[in-house]
């Protein structure tokens, strides 16, 4: 979700990688890029206890403060949602949609989806009570949904949920509703998406600010306990909880906002799992030393790049994108840097998503052949070694978050490389609330190095993105604050949208990818890893790229 | 004039450390004081009067800021005579406020501004009397009585600000009695009062010593007052002894050039008014004890200053009869010249 | 009297108000807002940000915003978090407590300690040990203080692992020991300067007072001299202490914020920190304000107590 | 952060005494030392880059974390590889300026804000003083935070910052310096002798209420210097590479337990600036303070 987000000051400080920088860091890619010998460690199967036992202190170095699961948050909100609340179904670590409160995932196969995409069905699990009792049914679900569209209510978005219309509920356990247009990537919003209870939430005056927003009821398998402002939320067991687990008996979201102390909690022992922003690169050797630790190098979907804003001067030639993309020394980045720990891409979506493309062109860092390029180009050196052309010079700014000295790190040897190209790169970097205000949203910046998740969900639309139509500066709705036009992507963008059937869709997005690759739309550099840890003898964990938070299925995790 | 003396100071010398060696504030001082007589010490600012009784307190800094030597004797309760200066600390704080006791010249600031006026006394008392608290607080009611402050039971529980300065300089004197002194020395009681409270003060002083028995230093640069007040009178110049007399041969015939210079400056009492001008002041500045002259220190001001004399040698002390001395190399001259 | 206390209150009533403007116009006139946190995220669109924005009223005129916060604000209502859909009074008071606890140690450490070494260096002036103190006091002030708790977590906790690295408590213990040991080095940093600033003001408060008539008059008396310190001295020289302690709730509060930055102390300078990258403006505002409030009542409160201990000061 | 202690209040005039200060204020040893110290660092930040081998911005990725005193680096290498005394001296004169510079423009605003102040009293005054009192009403810290959210971070706009959060001393000393000065003869006479306010304000009154400004501007350049660290601690300083001893530090607090050097060098640079400066802010206020005379 919001990959890039205001960054607790804390974590900037001693800490470094904010949520911004730490899905920067780089992806190991794969479970198979796991540690050596992770393997054999986890080796000893064991079981989950007959009833709940124990408790697990989760680290984490932001603070969620956002318990309203239908309200703007970030992904350590969201991670907090993930045990009070169910959604209608789930992404697993696969990729495949796992029923929850639903009963199976509606599809055009099962009747669930009609065949023109517009009627949708949702078959309800029975027998699910809400935290305090209350049985839940269908019509909590239209009222989730109907909220979400409440013209007063402060919905975090609605992206898909304002096609649904005529919302009926036809039992206690199911209910049918009308898209206003086929909307493929509704399947992957709803599995985000977590069902409030309308036997409380519809009674408070204003939803907005209702007293369930700090003590929220909900069907998952933790229900609230307390929250101690600023340092940590407690959440115990719901003995009846219709999934499997929970088998914990409490869990403690712990508000570190210093990576370096949450590291050192780690490591004596005061945390038993290292989330978000997780362990900080320079500790990762340290730390898969350390006896009775584990470490998981956790791909996650953002993708690292050179945002360039394409209306700008210099950067609208697409010569010198390509030349600047060829001047990056992405290896020493990633090795220097970033320690190793991610791994190149070519592309916005993550490498383990079904519409990944591997077929693109590889980076090549080629400085000589970049001047070539732009010296073919008529971009002459002028003063000072910057080169030139029709009175354009080839300078530009970079911007990111303040307060994230790894990427300004990275920042400082671009300017190093560019520089040998004639390249002038200045670096401005400001506040993440000023940056990703104005600054961003009405195109006013020149280039910007940021970590991006363009996923919707599971779902590859990225029509928000890289539509002409979704132009903010340019009176659009959408994402799309670098300004990329181009009526084919336009065409492929609408196409993939409506069609429903994966193979299909795998062809359109895997040539929006070598579109968006060949016109150097990003300046790829990288998949950014998480790089967690947990306690010897916790089981359970089980990262998942689709969920934004890898405290997704804490029900599931026991003690040996 | 048989009685024996109380307080006998002799050879008396203070220096304080300073940037770059020693200043010697005062060197050479010697006098005494006997049962029921008051002494003035007089002189201008600087000329060690003050430093003199600090140092008879023993309230000057420790050394080695402040280095004294010479001896004091004082008489004490059972009538052995101790060295002040050589008193180990504990024995001289039974002495101080005890047998010799002092008022200051700034009544104004010398109370402790949050404390009671009651408080402060029956600290006094009680620091050198051992009794209780309600007896200290009798005796305070007489001493305020004493000392002729008016309603003194009500001012126990008064601030000194809720005191004019004259009433504070009562207090003063009162803490000073307590214990009924051998001696008090009295430094510049009067100055920071208006004339007609001086008086008064005054007065109170001479009564109370008449009452007393006790011997009074009296300091003061203000010769109208030790005319009226003192039986004999130390004249200081630079640190130094310059002059020693009773008050009235002293007024009648000053033998030091600098005693004359001081009595001229005087407005006589029986001129006051009537004479219009300016007092004649002695010309120039007291010596900078850091740089003091050769030979006499008065002789950059002195009216009779003879180079190759008085800038020569230091004049010595000398007895001149009557228990008078002078430091003056010419005193015989001028006084001949001046009577002439 | 109250005379007094009626003027006192209404001159802090008009500084609050010129306070609550300068920080309104500084905040709202930043660039940036409290959406921009959500600007990249995908499932967020610009229509779904510009929506927010006008659901919260950011899209009214400055003035129009400021004077509904003003009215609410004088009605009692602090306004909502935007970051946690809280009264700002629920969100500040929630952290009140443990930048209150940090305080107030620090302070307590402050005075003993500070008090002491200003003593003591007064009553020996220019011995050793004043010499050293002065000179320490002057470094202390000039320590950045995150750096000095930057250096005491690298040597007490990476190094040494003596003591906790940060926050305020173990998860799942709030047990006494634990809560202190989490307290001691946070509160030392801050203390560190507060130190220096109460033993150098102790110090001449005390040099000043030593000099007075009516501490040679305790003396003449032939007082002790450690009883002309306790009974004449430190009373006196305690006095402009009061005044510098109500003085200090800036320096303290200022402190706080680095402090806990440092050791991420769940209190208010920390939520002021989050806030303001948050551009969370209602808790932003309610902190200004409330820090303003804690600053005047400070002061107000110095003045009070001063008049109370020393009779020369009477208030009308 | 420095709530250094007061400033005197009124100061003799007489420049005839600038001599004797002079003596009084070489006389502190601390002082000196610490006016010493000031101008090694002065040499060392504005000289020192030209005499050294390295550049202070050139990155060399394959050296980095080299420990002080292993190699060819004298103070060993940061995060990117670049000499650490480089950017040491470099980072001085960054931060020496911003101090300076700061210090000037607080000093200006101060002494203008204050001079009216205190001449014209009344509702200007008083409305100018009131001011003064709700910006000091803020924690230092909190206004500067505020403050850095309006604007891009940059050299320019740190010491803006900087000035704007730390003129107010200087204005209540100067207005109750010109309000006590302003009834005094020479006031009066050139006034008497038909003089404009500008030319009484800034040619009689200002310059005779200089010497609590001088150590007030001292003590100021030393909180400038801690503060400027302090922005840059909390996320809002100068922008890399340029580095300043503020940023340095800021960047090397997540190498801390692996290269602490590269945390404790620019953390004992400020130290050692802001503490020369207050001993000398110190030394000032004995040296230009006639009743201090005995201490």
């Amino acid at each position: 979700m919001t990959d890039e987000t205001t960054t607790t000051r804390r974590g900037a400080f001693l800490g470094g990688p904010t949520r911004r920088s730490l899905l920067a860091l780089g992806a190991a890619g794969t479970a198979g890029l796991l540690p050596k010998g992770s393997l054999a460690q986890q080796g000893r199967p064991t079981r989950p206890p007959e009833r709940p036992r124990g408790q697990v202190v989760v680290g984490l170095s932001q603070e969620p403060t956002v318990f309203n699961p239908l309200m703007p948050a970030i992904e350590v909100d969201q991670g907090v949602w993930w045990n009070l609340f169910s959604p209608l179904w789930f992404t697993d670590p696969e990729g495949n949609l796992v029923p929850d409160l639903a009963r199976e995932i509606p599809s055009q196969e099962n009747g669930g989806i009609s065949a023109d995409g517009l009627t949708w069905k949702i078959r309800l699990r029975q027998g699910v009570t809400w935290h305090d009792g209350t049985p839940f049914t269908a019509e909590d679900v239209k009222y989730t949904l109907e909220l979400i569209n409440a013209p007063g209510f402060r919905a975090r978005s609605r992206v898909g949920h304002s096609l649904v219309k005529e919302i009926t509920v036809t039992a206690p356990d199911e209910l049918t509703w009308r898209m206003e247009t086929a909307y493929a990537p509704y399947l992957s919003i709803l599995s985000l998406t977590f069902i409030v209870p309308k036997h409380i939430l519809g009674q408070a005056a204003d939803p907005n600010t209702a007293p369930f927003n700090n003590a929220p009821v909900g069907t998952g398998p933790f229900r609230w306990g307390e929250r101690v402002a600023g340092d940590h939320i407690l959440l115990n067991a719901n003995p009846r909880y219709h999934g499997t687990g929970p088998h914990l008996e409490r869990v403690i979201f712990k508000y570190i906002p210093d990576l370096t102390v949450l590291y050192t909690q780690f490591r004596t022992g005061q945390v038993d799992y290292v989330g978000i922003s997780g362990i900080n690169p320079p500790f990762v050797r340290e730390a898969r030393a350390l006896r009775g630790r584990k470490v998981h190098v956790t791909p996650t979907a953002s993708v690292e790049s050179i945002a360039p804003n394409l209306e700008y001067g210099p950067l609208a030639d697409k010569t010198v994108r390509q030349a600047l993309y060829m001047a990056i020394n992405k290896k020493a980045i990633i090795d220097a840097i970033y320690y190793g720990l991610p791994t190149p891409t070519e592309s916005f979506i993550p490498r383990q998503s079904w519409a990944y493309n591997p077929d693109l062109p590889k980076h090549r860092y080629d400085p000589k052949v970049a001047n070539e390029m732009l010296d073919a180009a008529g971009w002459r050196r002028g003063a000072g070694g910057v080169r030139e052309k029709n009175g354009v010079r080839l300078e530009l700014t970079n911007s990111t978050t303040t307060g994230n000295p790894v990427r300004e790190q990275a920042q400082q040897l671009l300017m190093q490389d560019w520089r040998a190209i004639g390249a002038d790169l200045r670096i401005n970097n400001m506040p993440a609330a000023v940056i990703w205000g104005e600054f961003w949203q009405q195109s006013k910046f020149q280039s910007v190095m940021v970590s991006v998740n363009y996923m919707l969900g599971s779902d590859p639309d990225v029509t928000p993105r890289f539509s002409s139509k979704a132009i903010p500066a340019k009176g659009g709705r959408g994402n799309n604050n670098i300004q990329y036009a181009n009526p084919e992507m336009d065409r492929l963008l609408f196409q993939g949208a409506t069609q429903f059937d994966q193979a299909a869709r795998r062809d359109t997005y895997r040539q929006i990818q070598s579109i968006i690759r060949d016109d150097l739309a990003i300046l790829p550099l990288f998949q950014a890893v998480l790089v967690e840890g947990t306690k010897e003898g916790l089981n359970g964990y089980r990262p998942n790229i689709n969920t934004s938070s890898n405290c997704w299925n804490l029900r599931e995790w026991y003690w040996a | 004039m048989s009685a024996p003396p109380v307080l006998e100071v002799e050879n008396l010398a203070v220096r304080f450390r300073a940037e770059g060696g020693e200043v010697a504030a005062v060197s050479d001082v010697s006098f005494s004081v006997r049962r029921g007589e008051t002494l003035a010490v007089v002189g201008e600012s600087g000329s060690g009067k003050s430093v003199t009784s600090l140092a008879l307190m023993r309230l000057l800094p420790k050394p080695p800021a402040c280095h004294i030597s010479g001896e004091a004797r004082l008489a004490g309760q059972d009538g052995r005579m101790l060295d002040l200066l050589r008193l180990p600390e504990t024995e001289m704080r039974a002495v101080r406020g005890n047998r010799i006791a002092m008022i200051f010249q700034e009544p104004m600031t010398s109370l402790n501004p949050v404390k009671t006026i009651g408080r402060q006394i029956t600290e006094a008392i009680r620091l050198h009397r051992p009794m209780s608290r309600a007896a200290a607080e009798e005796e305070a009611v007489r001493l305020l009585d004493l000392v002729g402050i008016p309603a003194p039971r009500q001012r126990l529980t008064s601030y000194p600000h809720h005191l004019s300065g004259g009433m504070r300089q009562r207090v003063m004197i009162a803490i000073a009695l307590s214990c009924e002194p051998a001696v008090l020395i009295a430094d510049e009681p009067t100055t920071a009062l208006d004339v007609t409270i001086q008086a008064q003060i005054l007065d109170l002083l001479r009564r109370l010593q008449q009452m007393s028995g006790m011997a009074v230093i009296f300091i003061t640069h203000n010769l109208g007052v030790v005319a009226e007040i003192a039986d004999r009178v130390l004249v200081m110049y630079a640190g130094r002894v310059v002059e020693q007399a009773d008050v009235r041969p002293l007024f009648a015939r000053p033998l030091m050039p600098y005693t004359t210079g001081l009595l001229r400056s005087v407005p006589r009492l029986d001129l006051a008014g009537r004479r219009a001008g300016a007092l004649p002041a002695i010309p120039g500045n007291v010596p900078d004890p850091r740089h003091p002259p050769t030979g006499c220190a008065f002789h950059p001001r002195c009216e009779h200053f003879q180079p190759g004399r008085c800038d020569a040698a230091a004049p010595a002390l000398e007895q001149v009869g009557d228990g008078r001395t002078v430091r003056c190399l010419r005193w015989r001259e001028i006084s001949l010249e001046t009577a002439a | 009297m109250s005379a007094y206390l009626v003027r006192r209150l209404g001159q802090a009533a008009l500084l609050l108000w010129l306070v609550s403007m300068i920080g309104f116009a500084i905040l709202h006139l930043a660039p940036g807002g409290p959406l921009a946190q959500f600007a990249l995220s995908s499932q967020m669109t610009q229509e779904d940000l510009d929506r927010i924005a006008q659901q919260l009223g950011l899209d009214r005129p400055l003035p129009v915003q400021y004077f509904d916060w003003l009215v609410r604000m004088l009605t009692g209502d602090w306004g909502t978090s935007y970051r946690d859909n809280q009264p700002v009074l629920e969100v500040i008071g929630g952290h009140l407590g443990a930048t209150l606890e940090l305080m107030l140690t620090a302070t307590l450490l402050a005075i003993l300690f500070g008090g002491w070494i200003g003593i003591l260096g007064a009553i020996r002036r220019y011995s050793l040990f004043d010499y050293l103190a002065t000179a320490g006091a002057m470094v202390a002030l000039s320590i950045p203080t995150f750096w000095f708790g930057l250096v005491a977590i690298y040597i007490f906790s990476v190094h040494l692992d003596w003591l906790p690295a940060g926050n305020r408590q173990t998860a799942g213990d709030g047990s006494l020991p634990d809560l202190l040991r989490h307290l001691v080095l946070p509160a030392i940093v801050l203390a560190l300067v507060e130190m220096a600033i109460w033993s150098r003001y102790m110090r001449s408060s005390l040099l000043d007072v030593v000099n007075q008539d009516y501490i040679r008059t305790a003396r003449a008396k032939g007082l002790p001299e450690w009883r002309v310190l306790t009974g004449h001295a430190l009373r006196n020289a305690a006095l402009p202490m009061i005044t510098l302690a109500g003085l200090q709730m800036p320096t303290l509060l200022g402190g706080a914020l680095v402090t806990e930055t440092v050791f991420t102390w769940p209190g208010m300078g920390r939520l002021f920190l989050d806030s303001i990258s948050y551009r969370d403006y209602p808790v932003v505002m309610g902190i200004l304000m409330l820090s303003a409030m804690m600053v005047l009542i400070g002061n107000l409160l110095a003045d009070m107590l001063y008049a109370a201990a020393d009779p020369r000061i009477r208030l009308g | 952060m420095s709530s250094t202690a007061t400033v005197p209040e009124a100061t003799a005039p007489s420049r005839s005494n600038a001599s004797r200060a002079f003596r009084r204020f070489r006389r502190h040893r601390m002082a000196v030392l610490g006016a010493v110290t000031i101008t090694l660092l002065f040499l060392a930040s504005f000289l020192g880059p030209y005499l050294l081998p390295f550049n202070d911005t050139y990155i060399d990725i394959m050296h980095r974390f080299e420990g002080p005193f292993s190699g060819a680096h004298i103070l060993g290498t940061d995060e990117l590889g670049r000499d650490m005394l480089a950017r040491l001296m470099m980072g001085g004169r960054i931060s020496l300026l911003v101090g300076l510079t700061a210090m000037a423009i607080s000093m200006a605003i101060g002494i203008l804000v204050g001079a009216i102040a205190g001449y014209y009293g009344g509702v200007v005054g008083a409305a100018l003083m009131r001011l003064v009192d709700a910006v000091l009403c803020f924690p230092t810290i909190f206004l500067l935070l505020a403050l850095a959210a309006l604007i891009e971070p940059g050299l320019l706009s740190i010491i803006v910052l900087i000035a704007a959060t730390s003129w107010m001393d200087v204005a209540r000393i100067v207005e109750g310096q010109i309000r006590a000065l302003r009834e005094r003869d020479f006031a009066v006479a050139a006034e008497a002798l038909g003089a404009s306010d500008r030319y009484i304000v800034f040619r009689e009154l200002v310059p005779n209420a200089m010497a609590p400004v001088v150590v007030a501007a001292t003590l100021t350049v030393a909180k400038a210097i801690l503060l400027e660290s302090y922005v840059s601690f909390l996320g809002y300083g100068i922008q890399p590479p340029v580095p300043s001893w503020g940023n340095m530090l800021n960047n090397a607090q997540i190498y801390l337990t692996s290269a602490p050097w590269l945390a404790i060098l620019p953390g004992l640079a400020i130290t050692l600036a802001v503490t020369s400066f207050n001993f000398i802010g110190d030394g000032l206020r004995d040296a230009l303070d006639p009743r201090l005379d005995g201490r």
